[in-house]
């Protein structure tokens, strides 16, 4: 019984060390994948901040405590607010894909998509990261709030391919229709979900905010 | 003649009573079902062997050189499980010896030598009034006559009447269907024989104290039921029903469940539901030899198939070589397969010493060209058609018992699926398109397992 | 057998091979069957010739080639006698040809062909001891390997649909298909929508009419578009009885019911029983392959549980998959099933009842 | 190899090559199949798997090896799971130190080494039983043989699913990729193949000795 | 249907991401008990069991390690967990159904180096199930891990009567067969979507 605790002790130890020791490394893989991210999303963004957003208010987060947020704002280099990063999910083929989408309040429309999640069939639904023609879809993708702001003006849509007659319809993949649908879905039900509260703190997010040193 | 078109066409056939399952084999009975029951001359020798039925061989009372009339008793019955035999011709105890037979091994068998100028009278017989007999007196005088299941199976008659105490045996069944193709013996026996046969039922009932009878036959012997209708009592107490034409409709079970709708216990017999079944034959010679104390000495025979010139229905002396009988009857040299018995469920035979026994219906010579075309096909794996499921009367899975015994796993095929309720009707390896010998497969793990059974 | 003993009667013993009973065989054998299936499927190919042009021909002749070729060397590999000549493999040829597009390329036609045949049946043992469907399987391993190509459909009756080959057909071997758009754009007739009656329906809620699948004028599978044309092929084998028509029958009865059901609940979104009945491979499948003897389930109440598996399952995956068509799945599904449903029905024989005292 | 356990075994090749080929976990022994079969989709994984798995295998073999005499029999299964776990734990943090993308494609597959019973099985049938160079000698071995078998499958796997090798495109754009080979059923085909090979040419080589001897027998 | 919803966690873990064949957890189980019908059954029972007591343990103690933000312990603390878990199963079922632990005594031990039950834990704390969440999944992760189990062994059974060549006996044939079945199950990809 001894030995076992002492084992016990000993490799907690042993872990407690490994975690101390990488933890800093970890923390700044994950930020540089999630800037990496939202300044796909937001191509003009060179600055990001960390907010938490939900019925009761928005929150700025640190630095650190990325791993809370649900929405991220970039901020070009003259610290213009260039759009927003917010992520959304659905069922997909296979299981869920979730997405980052970058939002300008300016224009109210979807400037920019990656795929953060999913496990779609190689080659086929995994085409929503790659082709060209698709993501040409979310250069400038309509996502404007109604006269009251509780909902979406036109709710985004997937059509076949080549029948997209709409600005904020989505121009789907032939032979990958279950994949680029639930792109669409996850557009639809995140931007209905965020987009009427966000109205509620365009301001507070619209500030510019002081560009410090070294920042380029 | 009633052709199958007929019996399809005529509405009246469609709601005759039959069982679940079986199987449609071309029936060939137009051969023969024409031509009247014949005598065939005797021959010089005729063998006889001692066990004929079903448990222990008789013993014999005779000595080699011992003169014997016809008629009389040779061979005693050992036992209850055992059955008399009785001298088929006036001649002279030749040998006791060990001889072919149809079913493999030899067996121990008494040699007769036929006197040639003898008028072979039955001089060996005692009236009596078989309506003054009690139920005792009849069993005893049935097992004196040495009967014994003529339809194939040759289980001792007497023991039939005999059913266990607790069983009461309210309906006597009468088997004439002979399902198997080819064989007319029994539907001649029905024709010429039909008041034996009444009579011999009503012995049956009398014996098992039986409220009625009913006298069952295939629809393609409908001349049949109406010869036995005229002959029926006016009490009521025997009737005859036609069955559909279907194989193995003969089969006591099938016949039980076409006409009562009752399906006999799986090993138990037809007396678990209050049945006997006998067939025609049996009950014919029944009705014929207890009013005199005779024994069974003759039986008739079909002789039929492509291979044989003079079809047609013999009746011929226990014990006659099928030798003499093809000799007489126009054997074509180039036969390959003598079966005893059916198609369906016959034995081949591999020596042409080989006698006619009680239980043997019928002699069907095939052609070189069937045994070719036969041979020929090829086996293949089971391709899980379930044609074999279709057809099994008794409701087994003989695709799977077929795969296991492939495997040689013939426990599971027993603890699984019911191996022991194959009567190994055949009808199974008749319809697979694979022609894989089922039946073969079957019999060959019964005797494994009985094997093992003994050795335990 | 032994053949030196002479067969006059008067010898002491007749030399006879002691075969046993029974001594009497009906004629339909393997061969027979396999045989007269084929026939059965002769018309559909003719038919689908007739429709996509000499395309679908080449389709047929490499599936059935590729079939071919691939169980007689096999069997050469293995050291055992061919059997090529029992057919069997002929149908998996033709019933996997039916199944792919008509344009689908010839390379990939070839590699399902031999993936169906070495790993669907050869591999467990050859005919009789394949566990599901080889042709199923191999279009399973085609639709899982080369999807974009199965889902590539191509106009009927095009105009010069004899005197050329839809340019992807012709696709070298390894390569991409190429690409069809450009013919589809020259060769359609108005309104080609590029998708079967069950893509539209699942994607974009447009119905096509039930006359027009009963006889086959729409884009689909080579062999899936004429429903009437399948039952008629299938009614032939039921005739000769060659073919379960139970399976059938059970798998288009609960395929309506489902589909029926779902249809009465919401008739605004969910196709009627008719639609399902007449899309997509629902037919060619009940006929040809859920009927396919080795992968089926030989008990009585076995094949109608069996089929009414497939009904269902077909109906479930059109109606909420990700897929517009789900037979195949189905009924490779049902096909491992098939052991457990056997062993869940084995027939009441006869006598069953409890035996009354010892014996 | 049926040896006196209490006997350890002296340094030799064979203590290294056993478990490359003749006892290799994968194809011979058919353990750890869950890693083998999720994490080959493409080359990269499967070594990165093979080295976190290797890496685990060798030092759980040194430490187990080196405190046998310290364990008491009845707990040490449990000391022994507890070892791998820590080791494990310490594999998990160094990937998501060294490649998140590595990290999110191997999943949770690297907290899942715990219950390979390659591992386990070596603690228990080697480790307690030999020197700590032994131990971690027939580890690497062990380790090696698992990488190549992941390996084999990897490769086979990318090739044909993606047309590509270690993440470089091997035919160019005309490749059309054999999608089924990046799914899960590849995975098994892929892996029953490779079995399938191994038991083909074992059964030619047992008929090509059983026919030389019945040859030499005769003469 | 939402991507939260029980029914979905269920069909999910059941049959479209089988844990078996897609997931690729508890091959061994899967590949060693899988030859005979009744076995299969009864394993299947018992790992249904099993992981839903794991799976409830395994959320409990992450609630724990959360609180106390001691996230780097969750694999240790998981795998002693389950592995007393399993003993403590064994030993309940022994007092209070000896039938059953007849039925399952065997398998019991098996089941704790099976990692589709750590896999299980893994994944709820990956996917930050509540507790529903975490019992549907565990239900739906079980009962598709004993209907693999199942077909498997019938599809086994059946091929013990077969003619099968001798190289692609044993663990090919095994693998082969649940390739095969992998691919038909990937006709429920998308179901509910």
């Amino acid at each position: 019984m001894i030995a076992l605790a002492t084992i016990s002790i000993a490799s907690g130890l042993f872990v407690v060390l490994t975690f101390q020791l990488t933890k800093s490394r970890i923390e700044a893989n994950k930020q540089a994948a999630l800037e990496q991210a939202v300044f796909a999303v937001l191509p003009e963004a060179s600055v990001r901040k960390n907010y938490f957003l939900d019925t009761t208010g928005l929150e700025l987060l640190s630095d650190e405590s990325f791993a809370e947020a649900n929405i991220f704002a970039g901020y070009d280099a003259k610290g213009e607010l260039s759009g927003l990063a917010i992520e959304g999910s659905a069922r997909g083929y296979q299981d869920i894909v979730s997405v980052l989408y970058g939002y300008s309040l300016s224009n109210e429309s979807i400037i920019g998509i990656t795929v953060l999640q999913s496990s779609e069939t190689p080659g086929l639904g995994d085409k929503v990261e790659t082709d060209p023609d698709f993501l040409a879809n979310f250069v400038k993708l309509e996502a404007s709030l109604n006269q009251d702001r509780t909902a979406l003006e036109n709710d985004i849509v997937t059509v076949k391919n080549g029948k997209k007659t709409k600005p904020w319809e989505i121009d789907g993949i032939s032979g990958a229709t279950v994949t680029s649908k639930a792109i669409g879905t996850a557009l639809r039900e995140s931007t209905n979900q965020t987009l009427p509260l966000l109205a509620k703190h365009k301001d507070s997010l619209q500030m510019t905010i002081p560009m410090e040193k070294g920042d380029e | 003649m009633f052709t199958k078109l007929q019996r399809t066409l005529d509405w009246r056939h469609w709601f005759l009573g039959t069982f679940p399952h079986g199987i449609h084999p071309a029936e060939n009975k137009h051969f023969t079902a024409g031509l009247p029951i014949q005598r065939l001359p005797f021959s010089k020798r005729l063998v006889l062997p001692l066990s004929q039925h079903a448990g222990k061989p008789s013993k014999p009372i005779v000595h080699p050189g011992q003169e014997v009339v016809r008629g009389e008793p040779i061979a005693l019955a050992d036992g209850f499980m055992s059955v008399p035999l009785h001298a088929p011709a006036t001649g002279v105890i030749r040998e006791i010896e060990l001889m072919p037979t149809a079913k493999g091994p030899r067996t121990l068998s008494i040699i007769l030598e036929v006197y040639p100028g003898d008028s072979q009278e039955v001089r060996y017989f005692k009236s009596r009034n078989v309506d003054e007999m009690s139920q005792q007196e009849i069993v005893k005088a049935v097992q004196e006559t040495g009967l014994v299941g003529l339809g194939g199976a040759a289980f001792p008659t007497h023991v039939k009447l005999t059913p266990p105490k607790d069983h009461k045996v309210h309906t006597v069944l009468i088997n004439g269907c002979e399902c198997e193709p080819f064989l007319t013996t029994d539907h001649r026996v029905m024709l010429e024989q039909a008041e034996d046969l009444v009579a011999g039922t009503r012995i049956f009932m009398k014996a098992l104290n039986a409220e009625r009878a009913i006298i069952g036959t295939e629809n393609n012997k409908l001349d049949a039921v109406e010869a036995i209708r005229a002959k029926l009592p006016k009490d009521g107490s025997i009737t005859v029903q036609a069955v559909k034409t279907k194989y193995p409709q003969g089969a006591e079970k099938m016949l039980a469940k076409a006409l009562m709708n009752l399906e006999i216990p799986s090993g138990g017999y037809p007396s678990s539901v209050g049945l006997a079944v006998f067939n025609v034959s049996s009950t014919a010679q029944v009705g014929a030899l207890l009013p005199v104390n005779g024994g069974v000495i003759e039986r008739v025979v079909t002789v039929t198939g492509p291979g044989i010139e003079k079809q047609g229905n013999y009746n011929v002396p226990i014990g006659t070589p099928i030798r003499f009988i093809l000799d007489q009857l126009g054997f074509r040299g180039s036969a390959q397969h003598i079966i005893l018995g059916g198609p369906m469920m016959g034995s081949c035979i591999s020596s042409l010493d080989v006698p006619i026994t009680k239980g043997c219906g019928g002699v069907l010579v095939l052609t070189e060209r069937d045994v070719q075309s036969e041979a020929s096909r090829t086996s293949h794996p089971c391709i899980s058609c379930g044609a074999c499921v279709e057809a099994c009367p008794m409701h087994l899975n003989p695709c799977q018992l077929g795969r296991l015994a492939y495997k040689s796993q013939y426990d599971e095929m027993q603890s699984s699926f019911h191996l022991n309720d194959c009567f190994e009707c055949g009808s199974c390896s008749y319809v697979c398109p694979s022609s894989i010998p089922l039946v073969q497969y079957f019999r060959i793990a019964k005797s494994a397992n009985r094997e093992k059974a003994k050795k335990s | 057998m032994n053949k030196s003993a002479s067969r006059s009667p008067s010898q002491e013993t007749l030399n006879v091979q002691l075969h046993t009973s029974p001594y009497l065989r009906p004629s339909a054998s393997v061969e027979v069957i396999m045989r007269n299936v084929v026939y059965a499927l002769l018309p559909i190919c003719m038919f689908s010739v007739y429709q996509f042009g000499i395309s679908v021909l080449a389709l047929v002749i490499v599936c059935v080639g590729a079939c071919l070729l691939t169980e007689h060397f096999v069997c050469l590999c293995s050291s055992k006698p061919s059997t090529t000549n029992d057919w069997s493999v002929v149908i998996t040829g033709l019933l996997l040809a039916l199944t792919l597009p008509p344009g689908f390329p010839l390379w990939m036609a070839a590699v399902a062909s031999i993936v169906g045949v070495a790993v669907g049946k050869l591999f467990f043992g050859g005919l009789g001891y394949n566990v599901m469907n080889p042709a199923l399987v191999g279009r399973a391993f085609a639709q899982a390997a080369f999807t974009v190509p199965m889902t590539t459909w191509v106009p009927y009756l095009s105009e010069n649909r004899f005197t050329e080959f839809i340019p992807s057909s012709l696709t070298l071997p390894f390569l991409r298909p190429i690409p069809t758009a450009d013919w589809v754009a020259e060769n359609a007739i108005d309104g080609f929508a590029g998708a079967t009656p069950l893509a539209l329906m699942k994607f974009e809620q447009v119905p096509t009419d039930s006359i027009q699948m009963l006889l086959g004028t729409t884009a689909g599978s080579s062999g899936e578009t004429s429903a009437l044309l399948i039952l008629l092929c299938g009614a032939y084998l039921v005739m000769r009885r060659m073919m379960n028509w139970r399976i059938t029958a059970s798998v288009l009865l609960t395929a309506a019911a489902t589909s029926g059901a779902f249809y009465l609940l919401n008739p605004e979104i969910y196709p009627d029983p008719l639609f399902t009945l007449c899309s997509g491979g629902l037919m060619l499948g009940a006929v040809f392959m859920a009927t396919d003897m080795v992968a089926s389930p030989v008990t009585p109440w076995g094949i109608w549980i069996y089929g009414a598996f497939i009904g269902f399952v077909t109906v479930i995956i059109r109606l909420f998959g990700g897929l517009p068509e789900g037979v195949m799945y189905a009924i490779l599904l049902a096909n491992a099933a098939s052991p457990l449903i056997s062993a869940a029905t084995q027939p009441k024989i006869y006598g069953a009842v409890k035996r009354k005292g010892g014996q | 190899m049926v040896k006196d356990p209490r006997i350890p075994e002296s340094l030799s090749w064979d203590t290294f090559l056993r478990g490359l080929w003749k006892e290799n976990p994968v194809f011979v022994m058919l353990l750890g199949l869950c890693p083998v079969l999720a994490v080959t989709n493409t080359a990269i994984n499967a070594l990165a798997m093979g080295v976190a798995t290797t890496f685990v295998l060798i030092c759980s073999g040194i430490l187990v090896s080196s405190l046998r005499f310290l364990i008491p029999k009845q707990v040490r299964i449990a000391s022994y799971i507890i070892i791998i776990a820590t080791f494990v734990t310490i594999a998990d943090y160094a990937i998501q130190a060294i490649s998140l993308d590595l990290y999110k494609a191997l999943g949770a597959f690297i907290q899942l080494i715990v219950v390979n019973c390659i591992i386990l099985g070596r603690a228990e049938v080697y480790a307690s039983k030999n020197n700590i160079v032994n131990a971690s000698v027939n580890a690497l071995g062990m380790g090696v043989g698992f990488t190549f078998a992941l390996l084999c499958l990897g490769v086979v796997r990318e090739i044909l699913g993606n047309g590509s090798l270690f993440g470089f495109d091997l035919f160019g754009p005309g490749f059309q990729p054999w999608g089924i080979f990046a799914l899960p059923p590849g995975g098994f085909f892929v892996l029953a193949f490779w079995l399938f090979l191994f038991s083909a040419v074992q059964n030619r080589r047992q008929k090509v000795q059983h026919q030389k001897e019945t040859l030499e027998n005769a003469t | 249907m939402q991507p939260d919803s029980l029914t979905f966690i269920f069909l999910n873990a059941f049959i479209i991401n089988n844990f078996v064949l897609a997931m690729f957890l508890g091959l061994c189980p899967f590949l060693g008990v899988s030859g005979k019908l009744k076995t299969a059954w009864n394993m299947g029972l018992a790992v249904i069991f099993v992981m839903l007591v794991s799976s409830t343990c395994a959320y409990l103690i992450n609630g724990l390690l959360v609180r106390f933000e001691l996230e780097f312990l969750r694999l240790i603390c998981y795998i002693a967990v389950i592995a007393s878990a399993v003993q403590l199963v064994e030993m309940t079922i022994k007092k209070f159904s000896p039938t059953l632990f007849k039925a399952l005594g065997i398998y019991l031990p098996l089941i704790t180096t099976n990692c589709a039950i750590l896999g299980l834990a893994l994944f709820q704390t990956n996917r930050e199930y509540n507790f529903l969440q975490c019992l549907a999944f565990s239900i739906g992760a079980g009962a598709g891990f004993t209907l693999a189990l199942v077909l498997m062994a019938g599809l086994r059974e059946k091929l013990n009567l077969a003619d099968v060549p001798s190289a692609s006996s044993g663990a090919a044939l095994s693998l082969t067969l649940a390739g095969l079945l992998s691919l038909a199950f990937m006709g429920f990809a998308g179901l509910g979507g």
